[in-house]
C-alpha cells in the first residue's frame, strides 16, 4: 500500500516531470529553490491540478490515470492538504475550521468538535477556537491551518512550507509534536520545506526537485554528503565543484589551475568534489608539502556567525572556509586580500557526476 | 354587426351633438392649417386617428401631426405638467372635466365619437353567451374594468339596468387586458368596447348588449389653452367632428354621437 | 473630490423626485386613504406575495448562480441569458408569456388545469409566480457575479478536506458570498414589491385576492393623481423601513482583516 | 444532486414562457411588423437612451456605491434607502416624481425652464433621464455588496503605497470587483430596456423622440396582442445578443488561483 | 530626523505598550513569538490601526498623536510596508504591481515602469514582470512583495518577515542585496524576523517583543550574550536558568540542587545564568576536582545535526549540551540514560535579572 505517481504537467513555462514514490509511514521531504514546482505537485495529487500525462496511484486504487481517462475527485481522495497561503475558510470559526474536514466526511458535529478541540489544545491553539481567522497572527492561522489537515487523518497528507511563519521555539515545538503525530499513523506524507532542520527532524528521505525535474533523492545524509546541484550544495552549506578524474585519479577542477586529490581516488571521468568549509584550512603563506589540494586565491567576503567565521574565497575555484575567531584572529584576514588555501586529502569527497 | 348596434344604441350625448357646419368649416379651414401639430389622444384612437392624421396632412400641405397616445388620464396628467399638446382627445369625460377643472381647455370640449359596450367572447362562443344574465353563471369566467377605468363604470352601470349580479374574476386596469384576458382564453367572456371586439378581428366575438341595459361611452376632444399651434389645432378638430371624420371613425367601430 | 462630488449628484438625484411626491401629497385627504380597507388589503397582499417571490428567488436562484458560476457545460452563456430576459419584457408581455407556459391554455398550464384543477391566473399564487419570474433574475445575476468574485480556492481547500462541491458552496462559498446574497435578495424583492405588468395581466386585479399596492396605485390614478401618490407613498414607507433593516453590518461580510 | 436538481427547475420556469411566447407569435404578421418603419425607431431608441442611461448608472453609481461601502457617515442607511426606493416606485408614479422634480412646474425643473430654457419631458433626454432614475440603484446595490465582500486590506496595502482612497479604488478595489461592475450594469441596462411607466408618464410617447420599445409594444397591444408579442420577441432578441456578449471570462475575475 | 513612537493599542486580549525609536539608516530587528504583537505594531506605525494612546513621530512630523488627536492618513505618511500574506493587487501584472507606489506618487508611466523593470531584474524576477500574482509561486510572490516595497524610497520601511517563503539559496542572495539596497538610503526600517541570521546580516539592533511588551533589546551579540527570556535564549540557541546569587557568589539555580559558579561572580541577588550547549561537557563518571559546576542527571532526548550531536538533559536544571560524534562514539548515550554534566566557571555567564 503506496503512493506511486508519475506526474507530468505544463505550468506557465516549466515541464514538471517527475516520478514518485512514497511508502506507508514514510515522510517525503521536497526540497527545491522557488519557483521549482514543488506546490504544484502537491496540486496535482490532490486533484486540483490535472496532469497532462501520468497517473497517480495510492494504496493501488489509481487517483489519476491520463493513459485511461481515470479521475476520482479531490473530495474522494484521501488527501489532507496544508496550503503554502492557509486558505483558512474566513466565515467559519478556528475550531469549526478544524472540524470541517470531520463534518464534511459526516461525523457529528459534537463528536467533530471535541476532537477538534482536542487537536487544537495540541497545538495550543485553544485559546482562539472562537475566533475567526481573521483575528490570528500569522503563526497562529499557520498552526490552525495545519490542525485543520491533520483533524481527519488522511492517506495521504501533504504539507506545503508548514512551519515557515512559525517563531524558533514554536517551531521546534510543533516539529516535535508533528513527528509524533505523524509516527502515530501510517499514512503517506509529503513535506515541502525549505529549512534542513525540518527535514532532518521530520523525513525519512528527501526529494530534491528543480525546474521541475527531480536532481536528487536519498536519504538527508547522503544527499548531505554528495551534493549533486549547487542549490543542494548551498542548502546543506558545503562547498560543490565539478571536475574531471583522470586515470592516476587526479581531479582536475573545470575552469581553474588547481587540482585536487581525493582519499580513495574516484573512476576516471566527470566528477562532483564536495569540501566542508571547515576543511578548508586558510594560511597566510605557501604550505610545503603536497603540492595538490593548495592553491592562491583572495578573501571576498567576511562574516562572522557567533563562534564561526565564513570566508567566501574568489573564483575559481569558488569556495567557503569556516575557520575559528582564534585562528582569524592571528590570519587577520581582509577583503580583497590574498590567502593560501589548503584541504586534506581524506577531507575530499570526489563522485561521479 | 357591433357597427351598427353602437350606432343604434346611441343615447343622448351630455354635451349636445356636433352640428355639420363646424364639418363643413373643418374642410374650408383646413387649407390655412400648416405647421407641427401635436395631437394627445386616449390610446383606443390610435388606428382611427392615425388615419385622420393622414387624412390631415394631404388635405392641409406643410401640415405635419405627432401623436402621443397613452391612457386618458395620462395625457390630462402630462398637459396639466405642461406638456406641449394643442389637441386632447380622451376616451371618456371624466379626464376631460379633469383638464377642463385645470383651466387647460382652450374651448369648449366637444364630442366627436360614442362607443357603446359589447360582451366578448371566445372564437365560437364556448360557453354559448347570449347576454349579461349569463356572465352570473358559475361556470363562466368573466372579467370587467375596475370601476375607476370608464369602461369599468359603464359596465356595473349596465349590469344594474340588467338587473344582474355577477362577480368578476378580475377588474382589469385597461379594456385591452379585457380583451386579452379572453382571446387567450384565460377568461370565458368579458365586457368592452365595440371598437375593441372589431379590433381583436378573429380571436373573439361580439356578443351585443340590448340598447336598453347598455351604456355609451362618450369621446370629447378639445384645443388645449397652451395649444402652440392653434389655427391647426381647430382645423384638425372640425376634420374629427366632420362627417368625413366619422366615417373614418365608423370604421373603427365607433359610432356618431 | 471626484468621487464624491458624482456620488452627492446621484444622492440628489434620487431624493428630489421623492421630495416632490411629498410635497404633491394632499395631506388632508392621505388619512382616510391609508385607513381605507381596500389599502390595507393591498398593502397586506404585496407585502405577503413579494416575500414569498423573494424567498422562491432564493430558493432557485441560488442553486441557480452556482450552477452558472461553477459548473462549466456547453452552453451555458445561453441559459443564463435566456434566465435574466424576463428582466427586460415589457411588463404586459411578460404576463401574455406567463399565460403561454402556464395559462388555462398554456403549455403546461392546462395540464395543471385538467389534470389538477389548478388555475393560477386571477389567484394569489399567481401574484407570485408572477413576481418570481421578473424578479430571480436579479438575485442570479448579482451573486453568480459576486462567486465569480470570489474566486475557487477556498472551495478547493474544502473539496481537500472531503467536502463535495455543493456542500464546500454551502458551508465556505456561500457564507464568504453573503453581502450579494443580500443585495440579490433584496434587489429580487423590491422588484417583486414593484411589479405592476405581469401582475396584473397575469393575475388580474380582484381586490384581496390580487389586487397588489402598485395595481392600487394605478387604478387610483385613474380616478385621482393624488390619491395614486398617497398609496405610492404607502409603499415607500414600507419598504424604506425594509431597506433600512438592511444595515452596514448585515451587509459586511464575515471576513475582517487578517492580520 | 438537490443544487442541480432547483437549478434545473428554475431554467424551465423561465425557458417554458419564452417558448410560449414563441408558440403564440403570428409568424405571417411579423416580418411586416419587423421591418415597420417605426418599430425600427423604437428598436433604435430603445437601444440609445438605455445605454445612455446604462453609462449614466456607472459614472453617478460606482462613487455612490463606493461611498457605501467604504465611506462611514451617520445617516448612512438613510442615504442607502432613499437611493434604492425609485425601484419600487409603480410605474406611474415614478413618473410622477421626476414631474414633480423635473417637470416643468416641478422643484428644480421650473429653474431649468425658466432659466435655460431646458424642458426635459416629452424629451429623448426625459426618456434617459426616467430610465436612469429607475435602473441605477440596481448598479449601485449589487456593486456595493461587491465591495463590501472584497474587504480592505488590498485597498490598505494601495495606500501605504501613497494612494488616495479614491485612486486605490479606482486602480485596486473596482476592478477586483469587475465581475459585480459588468452585472451591475447589465441589471441596469436590462430594466432601463424594459422600462415603461416612468418612461411614457414623464416623457410621453412620441414616435422617433421617445416611443421606445415597450411603450410601442403598449400601442400595439391596443391595436393587436399579437402584435405586442412580435415588439417584444424583437426587444427580446436585442437583450439576448447583449446577454450572450456578456461572456464568462468577462465575468471572470482577473484574479486567479494563488500558487 | 529619527522615529519616535510610543504605541498603545488593545487588540483582541492583547495589550500592545511599547516605546520604540529608530534613527535615520538605522536597521531595527523586531522579534518574538507568534502572537507577540508585530504586526499589529507595524499595522500602528502605517497608520492601519489607531492607537488607543500614545504617538508616532516621522522626522519631527507627529503622524499620529492620540493626545492632541493629530492624524497622518497612510498615503501620505512616507510608509512602505511588505505585509505578512503580501497582498499583491491580483488583476495588476508584476510590474505593475511594482511600479503602482511610484504612479501614486504621481511619477510618469513610462518612468515608474522603468524604475519597477529594473527593481524586478535586481531580484531575478525580470521574466515574471508581465505574469498576474495569481500565476506566481509563494516565493516568487513574496520577492515581488519586497520590490513593491522598496520601489518608492519610503522614509521608513515596514518589512513583516519578508524572506519567510525564500529557499535557501535565494534567501542568502536577497538577503545580501537588501543589505546593499538598504546601506543605500538613510530612512528607518522595522524588520519583523523569525530568524536570527536575518537579524544578525541586516539589523544593527534588535528589539524583543513578546505579548505586546519589549522584553529586551540591543546589539545582536548582546542579547545573544544576555537572554532575559526562555525565547531569547531559544532564538540564539543558548541554555537559560535563573537563580539567586549569594554573597559568596554562588548561585544557586530556582528549584534545583545544583549551584553554579561564574568566573566574575555577579551581584547578589536573583540573577540569569546563560550556558551555551558546546560548554557542557558529559561524562559517564563523576569528574574529580571542583565540585561545582558538576550534576548528574539524565539523557531525555539526542538529535544528531549534521557535526554536532544535541542532547537534552533532565530538568532541572534543564539544558542542552552539544557534543562532537566522536565524544558520542565514546559516550554512546542513549535517552534515559544517566549522565554527569560539568560547565567551565568561565564558560558560565551570569548576570542581574
Ligand atoms: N497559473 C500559472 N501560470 C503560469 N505559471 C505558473 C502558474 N502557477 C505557477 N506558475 C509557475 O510555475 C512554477 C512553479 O510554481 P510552484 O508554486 O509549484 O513553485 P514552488 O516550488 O511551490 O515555489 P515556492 O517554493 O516559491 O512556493 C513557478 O515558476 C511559477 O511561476
Ligand atoms: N482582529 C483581531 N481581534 C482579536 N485579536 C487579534 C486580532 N488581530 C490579531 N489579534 C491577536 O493579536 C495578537 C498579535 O497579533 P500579531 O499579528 O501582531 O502577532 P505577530 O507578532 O505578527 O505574530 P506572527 O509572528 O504569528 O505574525 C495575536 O495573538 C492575535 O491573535
Ligand atoms: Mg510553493
Ligand atoms: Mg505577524
Amino acid at each position: 500500500m503506496t503512493l506511486e505517481a508519475t506526474l507530468v504537467v505544463q505550468i506557465g513555462e516549466l515541464l514538471l516531470d517527475m516520478e514518485l514514490a512514497i511508502a506507508p509511514g514514510e515522510v517525503v521531504a521536497l526540497l527545491g529553490p522557488n519557483g521549482a514546482g514543488k506546490t504544484t505537485v502537491l496540486r496535482t495529487l490532490a486533484g486540483l491540478l490535472a496532469l497532462d500525462d501520468g497517473r497517480i496511484v495510492l494504496d493501488g486504487q489509481p487517483l489519476e490515470d491520463v493513459a485511461d481517462g481515470a479521475w476520482v475527485p479531490p473530495e474522494r481522495r484521501s488527501v489532507g492538504v496544508v496550503f503554502q497561503d492557509y486558505l483558512l475558510f474566513p466565515t467559519l470559526t478556528v475550531v469549526e475550521n478544524v472540524a470541517f474536514g470531520l463534518r464534511a466526511r459526516g461525523t457529528g458535529r459534537r463528536e467533530a468538535r471535541a476532537r477538534a478541540t482536542a487537536l487544537l489544545d495540541q497545538f495550543g491553539l485553544a485559546a482562539y477556537a472562537g475566533r475567526k481567522p481573521s483575528a490570528l497572527s500569522g503563526g497562529q492561522a499557520q498552526r490552525v491551518a495545519l490542525a485543520r489537515a491533520l483533524a481527519f487523518q488522511p492517506r495521504l497528507l501533504l504539507l506545503d512550507e508548514p512551519l515557515a511563519a512559525l517563531d524558533a521555539g514554536t517551531r521546534t515545538e510543533v516539529r516535535r509534536d508533528l513527528r509524533e503525530l505523524l509516527a502515530g499513523f501510517d499514512g503517506m506524507r509529503l513535506l515541502v520545506t525549505h529549512d534542513p532542520l525540518d527535514a532532518h527532524a521530520l523525513a525519512d528521505r528527501v526529494v530534491v526537485l528543480e525546474a521541475g525535474t527531480v536532481v536528487q533523492s536519498g536519504t538527508l545524509g547522503h544527499v548531505t554528503a554528495h551534493p549533486r546541484s549547487p542549490y543542494v550544495a548551498r542548502l546543506v552549506g558545503t562547498n560543490l565543484l565539478s571536475g574531471v578524474a583522470g586515470a592516476d585519479g587526479v581531479i582536475s577542477v573545470s575552469g581553474s589551475a588547481v587540482r585536487f586529490t581525493a582519499a580513495d581516488a574516484p573512476q576516471p571521468g566527470p566528477v562532483h568534489v564536495a569540501v566542508h568549509p571547515q576543511a578548508v584550512a586558510l594560511h597566510r603563506d605557501a604550505q610545503t608539502g603536497s603540492p595538490r589540494n593548495d592553491w592562491l586565491t583572495r578573501v571576498t567576503e567576511l562574516d562572522e556567525h557567533g563562534d564561526r567565521v565564513r570566508v567566501t574565497l574568489a573564483d575559481p575555484p569558488g569556495m567557503v572556509a569556516e575557520i575559528t575567531p582564534g585562528a582569524q584572529a592571528e590570519l587577520t584576514l581582509a577583503a580583497g586580500q590574498p590567502v593560501w588555501a589548503t584541504v586534506k586529502a581524506t577531507e575530499v569527497e570526489a563522485y561521479p557526476a | 354587426d357591433s357597427d351598427d348596434s353602437a350606432a343604434t344604441t346611441t343615447t343622448a350625448a351630455p354635451l349636445g351633438p356636433t352640428t355639420s357646419t363646424t364639418a363643413a368649416s373643418g374642410t374650408t379651414t383646413a387649407s390655412k392649417a400648416t405647421g407641427n401639430l401635436t395631437v394627445f389622444a386616449a390610446a383606443s384612437l390610435t388606428d382611427s386617428f392615425k388615419e385622420l392624421g393622414a387624412q390631415f396632412e394631404a388635405a392641409n400641405p406643410g401640415a405635419e401631426v405627432t401623436f402621443n397616445f397613452a391612457a386618458s388620464s395620462a395625457l390630462v396628467q402630462q398637459i396639466n405638467e405642461g406638456a406641449p399638446a394643442d389637441v386632447y382627445a380622451s376616451a371618456d369625460e371624466a379626464n376631460m372635466t379633469k383638464l377642463t377643472d385645470a383651466g387647460e381647455n382652450g374651448a369648449a370640449p366637444e364630442l366627436f365619437a360614442q362607443n357603446a359596450l359589447e360582451i366578448i367572447v371566445g372564437p365560437g362562443n364556448p360557453k354559448g353567451i347570449t347576454g349579461l344574465a349569463d356572465l352570473a353563471k358559475e361556470d363562466v369566467v368573466f372579467v370587467t374594468c375596475a370601476p375607476q377605468v370608464p369602461v369599468g363604470k359603464y359596465s356595473a352601470q349596465a349590469f344594474e339596468k340588467a338587473g344582474v349580479t355577477a362577480t368578476p374574476v378580475s377588474y382589469e386596469a385597461d379594456v385591452k387586458a379585457v380583451v386579452t384576458k379572453v382571446t387567450s382564453g384565460e377568461a370565458d367572456a368579458g365586457i368592452v368596447y365595440a371598437t375593441d371586439v372589431k379590433a381583436a378581428g378573429d380571436k373573439g366575438e361580439g356578443i351585443e348588449i340590448p340598447t336598453a341595459q347598455n351604456v355609451v361611452a362618450n369621446y370629447p376632444i378639445v384645443v388645449t389653452k397652451a395649444a402652440p399651434n392653434p389655427t391647426a389645432s381647430a382645423a384638425f378638430v372640425d376634420l374629427v367632428t366632420s362627417n368625413d371624420g366619422s366615417k373614418t371613425l365608423e370604421k373603427f367601430g365607433f359610432a356618431q354621437p | 473630490m471626484l468621487g464624491l462630488v458624482l456620488a452627492t449628484v446621484a444622492v440628489a438625484f434620487f431624493t428630489l423626485p421623492l421630495v416632490g411626491l411629498l410635497v404633491r401629497t394632499p395631506w388632508s385627504s392621505a388619512w382616510r386613504l391609508l385607513t381605507d380597507e381596500t389599502t390595507l388589503q393591498a398593502v397586506r397582499l404585496s407585502l405577503i406575495c413579494s416575500l414569498w417571490a423573494t424567498g422562491l428567488s432564493v430558493v432557485f436562484g441560488v442553486p441557480l448562480a452556482w450552477v452558472l458560476a461553477r459548473v462549466p457545460f456547453p452552453g451555458r452563456n445561453v441559459v443564463r441569458s435566456l434566465c435574466t430576459l424576463s428582466m427586460v419584457l415589457p411588463p404586459v408581455v411578460g404576463g401574455v408569456a406567463l399565460f403561454a407556459a402556464l395559462g388555462r391554455r398554456g403549455l403546461l398550464g392546462h395540464y395543471l388545469f385538467d389534470w389538477f384543477g389548478i388555475r393560477l391566473p386571477f389567484s394569489m399564487a399567481g401574484v407570485v409566480v408572477a413576481q418570481t419570474f421578473v424578479a430571480m433574475p436579479f438575485l442570479v445575476i448579482t451573486l453568480e457575479a459576486a462567486l465569480r468574485q470570489l474566486g475557487e480556492r477556498h472551495e478547493e481547500a474544502a473539496r481537500t478536506l472531503g467536502a463535495g462541491s455543493w456542500y464546500a458552496f454551502r458551508r465556505v462559498t456561500l457564507p464568504m458570498a453573503r453581502p450579494a446574497l443580500i443585495a440579490g435578495a433584496v434587489l429580487s424583492w423590491a422588484r417583486a414589491l414593484g411589479e405592476f405588468g405581469a401582475t396584473i395581466t397575469f393575475a388580474g386585479n380582484f381586490p384581496g385576492r390580487t389586487q397588489t399596492l402598485p395595481l392600487a396605485t394605478y387604478l387610483a390614478l385613474e380616478r385621482d393623481p393624488s390619491e395614486a401618490i398617497v398609496l405610492s407613498l404607502v409603499l415607500i414607507g414600507v419598504s424604506f423601513v425594509v431597506l433600512l433593516a438592511m444595515r452596514d453590518r448585515w451587509l459586511d461580510a464575515a471576513v475582517g482583516r487578517r492580520v
